[in-house]
């Protein structure tokens, strides 16, 4: 048994056991703890799968933004305390949480209905388990036509080739869900912009000191990452979500943020990057011996830049103000 | 041919405009795509019609690499249903959300997302990678989500939440079978899939893991419990949208695993189980629609069950693997499913459209407080029953269209069994149909009511009746009806009308989806056997 | 080779425990949870398995496709936790979990005609 | 397209177009819509009158036929037929809108009353025309949709419940029947309708399979035809008014059953192959059952309408019966019964009308002495009667006759034991209406407190002529059917030369 196994074998297993009790631990402030503990493991897990550009991603995301998401959440829709013995019969209550469930039959989750979990549950593990048993325990994948690729792709780092040449179009979409997902916030909200919102200036003078010199900062790792995508681990998503962590924080010290951008700034930042790639493919399009979003092999490299340059700013922004929106002190 | 791109990109930019515009000319900008939109439709799909399945790879790069846009007749024919649709949903909404304060708040959201929506969507029917498939599912998903919860109010925001755990819930599932069946064969593109799948292990459980997500994306029973709330919780054109186009990009893909990745993999008793469950849908779907009392809810109930139908096609092409294919009847039941979407979805969007006007003038959707409605909105309680008659499937309608054919596959099968379900689907199907139509006809005040000059006897005795049992004690107040706008009628007649127009031109529709099914013509063979060939 | 196994067998449990608290659990904010723990699993299998190839560097596609899925994830998580804090000021109140579970012990028998069929019409 | 192709499609949409734009006609153009009504119906009677003429006289083929794409023709087709039916209902449309125009004059709703009256011809001109057996589904199930509105139209609880029973029975039909047609088609493929039948010549059909189909298609057509398990709708669906009873029972619903009864039996399976796979037999129970049970019932009843309700079930049963007696006699009455039958029981349905539209009168023990008040109308009423019971020289003696000599014919005695039996029945449920009208004094307390009826309630007081002249045409038929009989272009004559053209039948 080797080192790198024992390691291997205590981060799955701490895996499992963050994740089962975050999922079953009573107390929903320790889940919220755990989920990002849980978000931390991940990202071990990713670089010790020689996956270091997720790694980064995962520690900004899975720990950092969904943590703060989750815990602000969580803070919010905590009652105050000792309010279990107020309401014994408010299942029956028609806006009780009761009635916001997935699946009804949750409802009463008797006997039947764990049964049903536990069962459906375990078939699906099992199957996983089997199947995975049976995968091919050396497959390639597309590691070769990719790297045979590369040279004609314009970046020289392969999974940032894979995002922003091969597979361009995953990329535009998932900018679009982004997009999407901000939409339906504002709409339920009502507001295009976020400067309805209401500020806190709780921080401490220091605080707000500190994150002042840090912001700066946060937008020079963020350059330097989207530079090091090139040809190393790093690019427009890590650049994206470093900045959106920076926004949130500057944010919640009451900084200037994504709350003081006026409604044209706010949309144009949001959208960028999207309506870049879309440029992109409607010149291709028109172009008359070209495939959509096929770029000019002379300038592809800096193509790339630019519009990893454009999809940052929109990472970055649209998640900060996700986080603002959900954060948000309402005072209805 | 690039035109394929431009289903994807037309919507997308007129998405971006809207975005950035203020006021009333989002609407129009919003139009405007639509109309362009359903516009690129036409030539592309004659040019499918004429040369056959097109194929653009993006970027230029080809198949294991990089992304490709494919585009069969299958894929055209839910193109063409999305754009019709689309337009005339957008006329609607121009009506819609142009209302008046309430409504106005909406506007700058709905164009939006729903320009996107509809890009993901027409991107869903050209993508043939499948996990381009899973981003395009959960733009889909998240758009129809955020047009579900865009009322704002309490039950909408409750639908749409679960909505949104349902379909992330879905995304997951499907996404799982893709990194199993990657892991395993190290494809993504469904044709290079389709040769390399096997019967292994790996295969199996991302064929079931894959189906399942879809499944639940496709509201089939077990899994339909988010659909009726979000679908009657949502704005009128939302409902539309989502009815009678959002469940159908499932459906598709399910068609794509189904009969393009795993032909070979597909066990009969798969199929009978997507069979059962479809029946199963039909019946309980249906029932539950009956027992309604509220109109939006009774036409969300009538989605689970009309849904039902489309999935007796696994259960009748899944025997014998492949072999089903060669039959005759093959080629009904797959056009009979494709034209069961589209009755669907053009009924379904005219159906909520119409109970959208209803509520609006009605300010309720109670099928009690519709009185009279037939005698105050007749073009409104038309609509209704037109869109009904292609639910039941009943001649003249395209609904019949699917029926017959559906029916008649089931019955040269020689699985009769779904025949049965389909008959006792249709009569459900009657019941709640005519049980709108039946509160339509109710007369408003028990005076008037056929009331002759002469008061003749029939007069005095609905006098009576009319007051004693059902007139009650706001038996004084008729309620007024507010106005509503000429162009939401108008589009909901329209699709109405169109549910009839496309049950006379089947012929054109059966060819364009066949065209690369490697299935031969459902009719010809038969019709020139029996009367000669003597007519052409 | 062994790492993989270990990864991927990980990956398949965190899906089912993932699935399995989904269902189970009643509170939302714990359901998104256990969304986030099966997208968890589901990158875990892809990265896992991009790793097979034993290279200095694992298989770029997957983990373009992880990359892609988290941002997705964060997405949809953001929007499912807005949602929920809409609904949880527009009903003013919030349910303590404890509480949940005590109430449906206490609903079981009520209701355990009722468990087998599920009952979903949006209208109390 | 020629004329030929053309004038079936014009007689079918001279009520379709008619009814369409009623409904878009506001509320209180009761003129134009009087004019548009009466311009269709004379367009489609004109039409059928040429379209007779050049079948009968010139040997015409009159057809239209559309590619539907779905392996069936869309097929218009004029034979006798059709012929027969198609000229009942023209006529009886025209009639009867006259009648309905003065019956709801100052009602409500009447643009979507007269619409949906005018879609409902269009369907049972659409049944008579089909040229095959899916378009006269298609019509079939378009005859079902436009008749609802019609029973509910007064929007009343019982309407609407009859409404709802009216639907579960004609929608469970449609299923079977689309069950049966669609087996067929798998079976058979398809085939236009031809006289003497098409399965007998095809090898590929099984007897069990023939059987199964056989049962599909006449319970599906059972529930309009009314027979007897299945006919409950019919009574329920009295509540409608007149003019709608009228078209249900004379013109358009019943006898669109009984007329696919005729069609599927002798048509599709041909006599000679139903008999041959042993399906007539139970058929013909059902119909003596439903003979004898209707009129059972109807003798039980005191409501006037009712009572005509359950005279229906019985009469319109003949019609079957001579479908299912071999023989061409028995084809030949029960041919002439689908006029006859129409022609009486509008009649009688007219004033039934008459008399609960002006005196308020709906039950039986209403009635006395009414021949003295109404005097007009009163003797109509008995012409039609009489012709119901089968006396001579009124149109139902005939068709009765020819039906027995029929049975006869085909050594199947028990159909003139039926028919007598019936007859008695009838009998029985009639003449004490006439007993009550003509020789009971009059009472003086008719109906309930109308204005007019409160002051000389036993005064000589008629119906408007506007229901009172649909009336006269109508018994005058009923009288000419039977008096004229023998001349070549009345019904009986008709339906000679229908029978005889449908090739000899042992």
């Amino acid at each position: 048994m080797t080192p790198s196994l024992v390691f291997d074998l205590l981060l799955a297993g701490a895996l499992l056991l963050v994740s089962w009790r975050l999922l079953q631990a009573s107390d929903l402030f320790q889940a919220t703890v755990l989920f990002i503990s849980f978000g931390l493991f991940l990202a071990l897990a990713w670089v010790r799968l020689h996956a270091p550009d997720i790694a980064l991603a995962e520690a900004a995301v899975g720990a950092g933004l969904a943590g703060v998401l989750l815990f602000g959440t969580f803070k919010r829709i905590e009652p105050q305390p000792g309010p279990s013995s107020q309401r014994p019969g408010s299942g029956d209550e028609p806006f009780s949480a009761s009635s916001c469930r997935l699946d009804q039959a949750a409802a009463c989750p008797g006997r039947f209905h764990y049964l049903v979990a536990g069962v459906g549950a375990a078939t699906l593990t099992a199957l996983l388990v089997l199947a995975v048993l049976e995968l091919p325990r050396h497959g390639v994948g597309l590691t070769g036509i990719v790297a045979q690729n590369l040279g004609s792709s314009g970046v020289d780092h392969p999974v940032t080739a894979v995002l922003l040449n091969f597979r361009l179009y995953d990329t535009w979409l998932e900018l679009g869900v982004l997009l999407l997902a901000l939409m339906g916030v504002f709409g339920v909200r009502g507001a295009h912009d976020l400067r309805g919102l209401p500020m806190r200036s709780t921080a401490s003078p220091v605080a707000r000191r500190l994150v002042g010199l840090l912001g700066p900062l946060v937008v020079l790792v963020a350059a330097y990452l989207l530079w090091l995508g090139d040809h190393a681990p790093g690019g427009a998503f890590q650049a994206g979500v470093v900045l959106a962590a920076g926004l949130v924080l500057l944010r919640l010290t009451g900084l200037p943020s994504v709350d003081r951008l006026p409604r044209t700034a706010l949309l144009s930042c949001v959208v960028v990057g999207f309506a870049a790639i879309l440029l992109l493919a409607v010149l291709t399009t028109l172009a008359p011996h070209s495939f959509p979003l096929k770029y000019p092999s002379a300038w592809a490299g800096s193509l790339i830049l630019a519009l990893e340059a454009a999809a940052t700013v929109s990472i970055g922004v649209t998640l900060a103000a996700l986080v603002a929106l959900v954060l948000v002190v309402d005072d209805q | 041919m690039t035109l394929a791109a431009w289903m994807i990109l037309v919507p997308f930019m007129g998405g971006v405009a809207c975005l950035l515009l203020r006021g009333r000319a989002v609407a129009w900008v919003g139009l405007a795509a639509s109309a362009a939109t359903a516009w690129t439709c036409l030539p592309l799909l004659r040019h499918v019609w004429h040369s056959g399945p097109v194929r653009i790879d993006l970027g230029g790069w080809a198949a294991p690499l990089g992304i490709g846009l494919y585009l069969d007749g299958l894929g055209a024919m839910f193109l063409l249903l999305t754009a019709i649709v689309g337009l005339l949903v957008g006329v609607y909404a121009l009506a819609f959300f142009g209302r008046g304060r309430e409504y106005a708040r909406m506007e700058p959201y709905f164009w939006p997302v729903w320009l996107v929506l509809w890009g993901g969507l027409n991107g869903v029917y050209l993508s043939v990678d499948v996990f381009n498939v899973y981003v395009l599912l959960e733009m889909v998903g998240l758009g129809a989500v955020g047009l579900t919860v865009l009322s704002g109010t309490n039950d909408s925001l409750v639908a749409g939440l679960r909505y949104l755990l349902a379909t992330m819930f879905g995304s997951l599932i499907y996404l799982l079978g893709v990194a199993l069946l990657y892991a395993q064969t190290g494809h993504l593109d469904i044709f290079l899939l389709a040769d390399a799948v096997d019967g292994s292990l790996p295969v199996l459980v991302a064929f079931g893991l894959m189906t399942g997500g879809l499944l639940i994306k496709a509201a089939l029973l077990p899994f339909h419990f988010w659909l009726p709330p979000a679908h009657a919780g949502a704005p009128a054109p939302v409902s539309a949208i989502l009815s009678g186009m959002v469940t159908k990009a499932s459906f598709f893909l399910l068609l794509r695993i189904w009969f393009v990745v795993f032909p070979d993999v597909t066990a009969p008793v798969a199929g009978q189980l997507l069979g059962v469950l479809g029946a199963a849908a039909v019946l309980w779907g249906s029932l539950q629609a009956v027992r309604q009392t509220r109109l939006k809810l009774l036409v969300a109930y009538s989605t689970v069950g009309q849904l039902g139908y489309l999935f007796f096609l696994f259960a009748l092409l899944t025997p014998a693997g492949g072999e089903a294919w060669s039959e005759g009847w093959a080629s009904m039941a797959w056009t009979g499913t494709v034209f069961h979407v589209f009755s669907h979805g053009l009924a379904k969007a005219a159906l909520f459209m119409a109970a959208g006007c209803l509520v609006l003038a009605m300010g309720t959707d109670e099928l009690a407080a519709m009185r009279d409605i037939a005698g105050r909105l007749p073009v409104v309680t038309f609509t209704l029953g037109v869109a009904g008659v292609s639910l039941m499937g009943l001649p003249p309608s395209v609904g019949f269209v699917a029926k017959w054919m559906l029916l008649k596959a089931s019955l040269a099968s020689g699985q009769w069994w779904w025949a049965v379900v389909i008959a006792m689907g249709g009569l459900l199907t009657a019941a709640y149909v005519f049980k709108i139509l039946s509160f339509t006809f109710v007369p408003v005040g028990g005076h008037d009511a056929n009331a002759r000059p002469k008061a003749g006897p029939k007069a005095g005795r609905n006098v009576d009746q009319g007051a004693n049992e059902h007139q009650g004690p706001k038996n004084s107040g008729v309620p007024e009806l507010r106005p509503v706008p000429a162009l939401m009628t108008l589009a909901a007649l329209t699709l109405a009308a169109l549910c009839v127009l496309f049950g006379f031109r089947a012929e054109e529709v059966i060819a364009l989806l066949l065209r690369d099914m490697g299935l031969e013509p459902p009719f010809d063979a038969v019709l020139i056997g029996n009367i000669g060939g003597d007519r052409p | 080779m062994t790492t993989f196994l270990v990864y991927s067998l990980t990956a398949a449990l965190l899906a089912g425990l993932g699935v399995h608290g989904l269902i189970t659990r009643r509170h939302l904010l714990r359901q998104i949870m256990a969304l986030n723990v099966i997208a968890g699993g589901v990158f875990l299998l892809l990265i896992s398995t991009a790793y097979r190839n034993q290279g200095d560097f694992a298989d770029p596609v997957p983990q373009a496709m992880v990359l892609t899925g988290i941002v997705v994830a964060i997405s949809s998580t953001a929007f499912a936790l807005a949602l929920l804090r809409r609904i949880y000021v527009a009903q003013g109140q919030a349910q303590d979990e404890a509480q949940d579970e005590a109430q449906g012990q206490a609903q079981m028998d009520a209701q355990a005609n009722d468990v087998s069929t599920p009952r979903d019409e949006s209208t109390p | 397209m020629t004329m030929t192709s053309w004038l079936p499609l014009i007689v079918l949409c001279s009520s379709l177009f008619t009814g369409l734009i009623i409904f878009l006609l506001p509320e209180e153009r009761s003129g134009w819509r009087t004019a548009l009504n009466m311009t269709g119906a004379t367009v489609k009677v004109v039409g059928v009158f040429v379209m007779a003429w050049g079948v009968l006289v010139q040997g015409a083929v009159y057809e239209a036929r559309f590619t539907m794409g779905l392996g069936f023709d869309f097929v218009l087709h004029v034979d006798l037929l059709s012929l027969a039916f198609v000229s009942l209902s023209s006529n009886l449309w025209f009639l009867t809108t006259l009648y309905a125009v003065g019956y709801l004059e100052g009602s409500r709703n009447r643009s979507r009353f007269f619409g949906f009256f005018s879609l409902c011809v269009t369907a049972s001109t659409g049944v008579a025309l089909a040229g095959n057996l899916i378009t006269f589904f298609i019509f079939y199930e378009f005859l079902t949709l436009v008749t609802y509105p019609l029973v509910i139209h007064q929007g009343t609880p019982q309407a609407l419940a009859a409404g709802r029973t009216y639907l579960w029975y004609a929608m469970s039909a449609g299923a079977l029947l689309f069950l049966g047609v669609v087996g067929l088609q798998t079976l058979a493929g398809p085939f236009d309708f031809v006289s003497g039948g098409v399965l007998g010549g095809m090898d590929d059909v099984g007897q069990w399979e023939a059987r199964v189909i056989f049962a599909l298609l006449i319970c599906g057509l059972a529930v309009k035809t009314a027979f007897v398990p299945l006919h409950g709708w019919l009574p329920a669906a009295m509540v409608a008014p007149a003019p709608v009873s009228a078209l249900l029972h004379a013109v358009a619903v019943v006898k669109a059953g009984a007329f696919g009864v005729l069609r599927v039996v002798q048509d599709v399976f041909g006599k000679d192959f139903a008999a041959q796979i042993g399906v007539l037999e139970p058929l013909a129970a059902v119909v003596a059952a439903t003979i004898l049970f209707g009129s059972l019932r109807a003798l039980m009843q005191n409501e006037l309408k009712r009572r005509l309700a359950y005279s229906t079930v019985s009469q319109v049963s003949y019609i079957a019966l001579g479908a299912v007696v071999l023989g061409p006699l028995a084809t030949v009455g029960g041919l002439a019964h689908l006029v006859h039958q129409g022609i009486m029981k509008v009649t009688l349905f007219f004033c039934a009308g008459i008399f609960a539209q002006s005196r308020n009168i709906h039950r039986i023990d209403q009635m006395d002495g009414l021949g003295r008040t109404m005097p007009v109308t009163m003797a109509l009423f008995t012409i039609a009667a009489l012709g119901m019971i089968g006396v001579p020289p009124v149109a139902g003696f005939v068709s009765k006759w020819y039906l027995a000599q029929g049975g006869i014919q085909a050594g199947q005695d028990w159909v003139v034991a039926v028919l007598v039996l019936s007859s008695l029945l009838n009998a029985a449920y009639f003449l004490p209406i006439l007993h009550r009208a003509w020789f009971r004094p009059c009472s003086g307390n008719l109906g309930g407190p109308g204005p007019e009826t409160a002051s000389g309630s036993c005064g000589i007081w008629e119906a408007p002529w506007m229901l009172l002249l649909p009336t006269l045409a109508t018994a005058f038929f009923s009288l000419a059917a039977g008096v004229f009989a023998g001349w070549e272009w009345s019904p009986l004559g008709v339906a000679e030369l229908i029978s005889a053209g449908r090739g000899a039948f042992p």
